[in-house]
């Protein structure tokens, strides 16, 4: 065992720090200092020009390989980065659905072609990719969608509507599972395809989500003609008909570290504790039950960074995680709900007004639900780790 | 011994029951938010009604005495007591009527329709027909307000009355979402984890609303404990709001977090109403000294 | 609405208090003071006197007629007889299972001789009853029960095994159900049969419960002989083949008040109250995360009184109350455990070891699991008071 | 950067691990209960094993180095240092062996295997042995105790890991009887409440373990942070033990409610050690002032 960064890693961590102490207050004071949620249209484009700013100094995306713009860097750099990353209080990451959800595919599914023209045109947001997974009917039960793609010549007709697509009505492409096989049932017969959003007959609709932001679209397909040669390799990722596993392999990345790196848990209960910290002597000391919330939350975090850490060893040495992903995403999400609630009892109700807090509230709320909610997660956890009956 | 109400309470609260219902749907709570950009997004958006629909739920409450309902007939009101009040609460929290009745009915009607000479200088009814004149010329809210403690205890039972409202409302919504929503091709409501979570949030609305109702009891008879029991009402309400509207919002999962759907009309008007006059610590506080705790 | 007592019911209360305090110490005196629990064999002999005592004076049964040994006391005073009762400390009810449980059944379905014969000897502790409802393999399954009841000539013959029979190896008697027809299934079948436990084929075997007390038996039947006439009226109660509804009407009570009145957890509420008062200043302002749970407890108890009073309006004015009683026993069976918790924190490690704190919650902890899980309840509440499907 | 164990350290744990499957079933934990009265009753009633197996497993300890496993090898130690002893006792946590392990292992003799002349006056092998007359002689348990700073926390730490142990094993002997279990025609272990109960169990351990391990990373290295993250352990660890033992008795139902059945063994000494060498309240307020919160 040894807990400690070696002198390349902490090179590392320094290079970070420092790129983003010279970058981010620049960023944010050339927007007037309080920039709008990279969930809002405008918002959003202001977020494009930071992600720009991280792709040309090579940041973007740390661990892809350098010739799509990264830095190949390790898992231990990544987290190094996440963790300075949100420590230093850098923005969302408008462009994580298609870095986090659709590269890890495209690495192990797509052809060179396809790797070649998606990879760095998406890590430096000149297309920015939405996921089209969910349908009005099937948000749980992902496969009991209905969506579908009809072989014509040279392409594919697409008719159905997918929903709940974050930040689709800013984006450029979409990535999804559409019905190849219209007499396969279930998990069959289902094809993971890439959409540019700007062909006929397709209408994308942004819609309002819990904290007053367009934050979610509806994406309608109406005998949209989806040409095979509309990006470079083919628009089908991987077989024909094999969508499942390839969304599979998005989906366990979507669970596990990658969404929501303990860096970011950490950052936000240093905040708590500061929130904490500056209340006047006499209301902490009237406080307690409230005291030992933010000290269990900030437990959690760092049990969270703890647990990725021994993840993160086994995986380096060739012991992956499998069904255990699903106790990550149970925790991450349930500890960003009480960290934010804990924030809120400490603010009072101001804080529930406006302001960071309560929008970070809102969102959290989201993150027992989203990704497979937690009952769903549970089922996991019980039937593929502890091996209980399915049924 | 007798843990009930009258017919008369009862019939006042069915009377406003039947005027919420058709006077204000979601679409007027709705119509209280801010107008959508100019993209038609914003917390206001979705189906909502005309700034009239929404000013007429209010006259609608004055023309039927609802908002000066403890006030003494003599004095013009309807001379009702807390408990009625807390029904009558209860049943704005459940439509989510977005006009300050709580401040009017509980803290400024009785105060300025109180007979004593320094505080009836204006009519109570003249201030009670604008809620945002009332809001900004008395600093009431929260505790260590300006109100005197039975004003801010009224207020208090007031809120915790409507949390309990509202707590049903969130319910019956998602217990009619769970049935119809279907997934892996049976009723979401058939999953036992669904039932469970209702099952809880069912279990705290049983035992936080008599709460509510005993304050209202101890308020209508100056009860040497009329304080303790106020806060030991909106410390269980504010509570059991705060449960409801999560396993509301989670076992309605995505639809439920969109502002087209009407969830978070309520959801959000809970989250307010849990902290406004006390929330559950403070109050929790307040019992704890009561009881030398 | 009148939440204040009649002259008549302060005058029960006065009564009931004063004969208390005249009583309760000099029982506890004679048996030197610390008497052991009525759920060891030699504790439940000398709880049987105090039993005794009580029916002398016409307290063990409030709420019966005077011709079995009750003052026909309301439902309100017998509430009040039961607040006074755990206020002044009183012990448990060793006969409570034969007085809250069977009684109620007798008074609905049994026939006069059968009333006249168990109730007063039961109420008097002459007769000691024990359920015999779970087996082996029917725990909240209760339907699947396989215990028999054969009819021959003047009688049944009875083989099975009953178990979780509390204090069942101190009672004379067992009520419970039997299969009578082998051919019928699940509900349909059983009967509801009173059985003298001295019969021959019957052996009693009492095992240890987690808190280390004797309080459990297992009953076996081994053909033993239950004739006809073995109690005057005949030993089967309601109709034959019709034990399930009447064992329901019994589970039913045994679930809502009578089993585990509010009185019960104010007195627990209030000797919480005074341990966490008896702690030093210091330590108390130390420990503000327990003060907010202390206050909690008193309030959830509290909140059972007030829906009690509530639920018993409604049925004193003719709106009986449905499956509300399983709210009922999820709250007592969960407040009970929280209380008991919450003590053991406010009393720290000493009172883990021993003392009425440590017994009180492995007891608590059984609640969650006994009379129907909690999860049964659950089931019952989402289904039968929310509507939903029941799959 | 590498969150794991050396070569060495697994094998300790696995021969630790051997040896107690063998000598430490329940019905020797059993034998340390008292014996049962004359009517076969008490919470020591059921299969237990003699005085003799009871007494071998202090023995085999003791042989295996086990007990001076973190006195340096100069001294006759094994020389180990605090990530092997958590999870050596993480291994008698889950067999719950009978005797002063984590006091003789963490405490006694480290302090009297220490070569500061004051100290080893007592050769840490001899008093080893008897773990009752090491429990007498030294007041070290509970905050607050005699034991100097370090003494405690490593104390603090093993118990931790314990718990860790015990959470381990009231699971897996949960999955296995819900497996096992029928009611409603369906092993119980289908149903969706007690799948949720049992991953709930888990989700606490998974989380729980790494901050075990990290703390006896920190006390191995003279952290600074040693003291919080020792604190972190206990406490993270002793609500996981107590949430575990919880959901293991529901999931059970009457059976685990006997002293017959071997859950209690676990589920008892993993009440008791929650509280020692400090409560889990106690160790959260200890890292909230290390955080200045």
């Amino acid at each position: 065992m040894d807990l400690t960064w070696s002198e390349h890693e902490e090179a590392f961590r320094a290079d970070v720090r420092g790129w983003l102490e010279a970058n981010l207050a620049e960023w944010k004071a050339a927007h007037g200092g309080d920039v709008p949620s990279g969930d809002t249209r405008e918002g959003f484009a202001i977020h494009l020009e930071w992600e720009r700013r991280l792709f040309d100094a090579r940041w973007a995306v740390v661990s892809w390989p350098e010739q799509y713009g990264g830095r190949d860097a390790s898992l231990w750099e990544w987290l190094i980065f996440e963790e300075e990353y949100y420590r230093a209080g850098g923005p969302q990451r408008v462009t994580q659905n298609g870095i986090f959800l659709l590269a890890p595919s495209l690495f192990e599914f797509a052809n060179d072609a396809q790797r070649d023209h998606v990879l760095t045109r998406m890590a430096s947001g000149e297309d920015r990719w939405c996921q089209g997974w969910s349908e009005p009917n099937a948000g749980s039960d992902l496969a009991s969608l209905t969506s579908k793609a009809t072989r014509v010549d040279g392409g594919w007709r697409l008719n159905g509507q997918k929903t709940w697509t974050t930040r689709g009505a800013f984006c450029s492409h979409l990535f999804g599972l559409f019905r190849t096989d219209p007499e396969a049932e279930r998990h069959r017969g289902l094809s993971y395809l890439l959409v540019p959003l700007d062909l006929e007959g397709i209408t994308v609709r942004g819609f309002g989500r819990l904290d007053g932001d367009e934050g979610f679209a509806e994406v309608f397909f109406d005998d949209a003609f989806l040409p095979d040669d509309a990006l470079p390799g083919g628009v089908v990722l991987g077989e024909v008909g094999a969508g499942w596993s390839v969304a599979m392999s998005t989906t366990s990345s979507e669970r596990g570290l990658t969404l929501r790196s303990p860096g970011r848990f950490l950052a936000t209960a240093r905040r708590l504790i500061e929130g904490w910290q500056a209340l006047p002597e006499s209301e902490r000391a009237e406080r307690g039950d409230l005291r030992h919330r933010v000290i269990q939350a900030w437990m959690e975090a760092e049990a969270y960074q703890l647990q990725t850490l021994q993840t993160v060893t086994g995986t380096v040495e060739g012991r992956p995680a499998g069904a255990e992903s699903s106790l990550v995403k149970l925790w991450w999400s349930e500890l960003d709900v009480s960290l934010h609630e804990t924030a809120l009892d400490v603010l009072g109700p101001a804080a529930l007004l406006d302001g960071p807090w309560a929008k970070g509230y809102e969102f959290s709320l989201s993150g027992p639900i989203y990704a497979g909610t937690n009952e769903v997660q549970r089922n996991v956890v019980a039937e593929r780790v502890l091996g209980l009956p399915r049924k | 011994m007798r843990f009930s109400f009258t017919e008369d309470q009862l019939a006042l609260r069915e009377a406003v029951r039947d005027l919420l219902a058709k006077e204000c749907p979601p679409e007027v709570v709705r119509a209280a938010w801010p107008e959508p950009d100019a993209d038609g997004q914003g917390p206001g958006a979705g189906a909502r009604s005309t700034p009239e629909q929404l000013a007429a739920v209010w006259h609608h409450l004055a023309e039927m005495g609802v908002l000066g309902l403890l006030v003494p007939e003599a004095h013009g009101g309807l001379g009702f007591d807390e408990v009625a009040a807390a029904l009558v609460l209860e049943e704005t929290g459940y439509v989510a009527v977005p006009h300050p009745v709580v401040e009017t009915v509980c803290v400024a009607a009785p105060v300025l329709g109180d007979p004593a000479p320094d505080r009836s200088k204006v009519g109570w009814g003249e201030v009670a027909i604008s809620g945002t004149v009332l809001d900004k010329s008395l600093d009431l809210r929260g505790p260590g307000g300006k109100a005197d403690e039975v004003a801010f205890d009224r207020a208090a039972l007031g809120t915790a009355a409507q949390l309990i409202g509202l707590s049903r409302r969130m319910l019956d919504l998602t217990v009619a979402y769970v049935i119809e929503r279907k997934q892996f091709g049976v009723a979401i409501g058939s999953f036992q984890a669904v039932k469970h979570h209702l099952a809880d949030a069912r279990l705290q609305l049983e035992f936080a609303a008599p709460a509510v109702h005993r304050a209202a009891w101890s308020l209508a008879t100056s009860d040497p404990n009329a304080a303790r029991d106020v806060s030991m009402a909106k410390a269980l309400a504010s509570d059991c709001a705060h449960l409801v509207g999560r396993k509301a919002l989670q076992c309605h999962g995505g639809i439920g977090y969109t502002v087209e759907y009407d969830l978070h009309l309520f959801l959000k008007r809970a989250w307010a109403l849990e902290k406004l006059w006390g929330d559950a610590a403070w109050h929790r506080d307040r019992v704890g000294r009561a009881l030398g705790v």
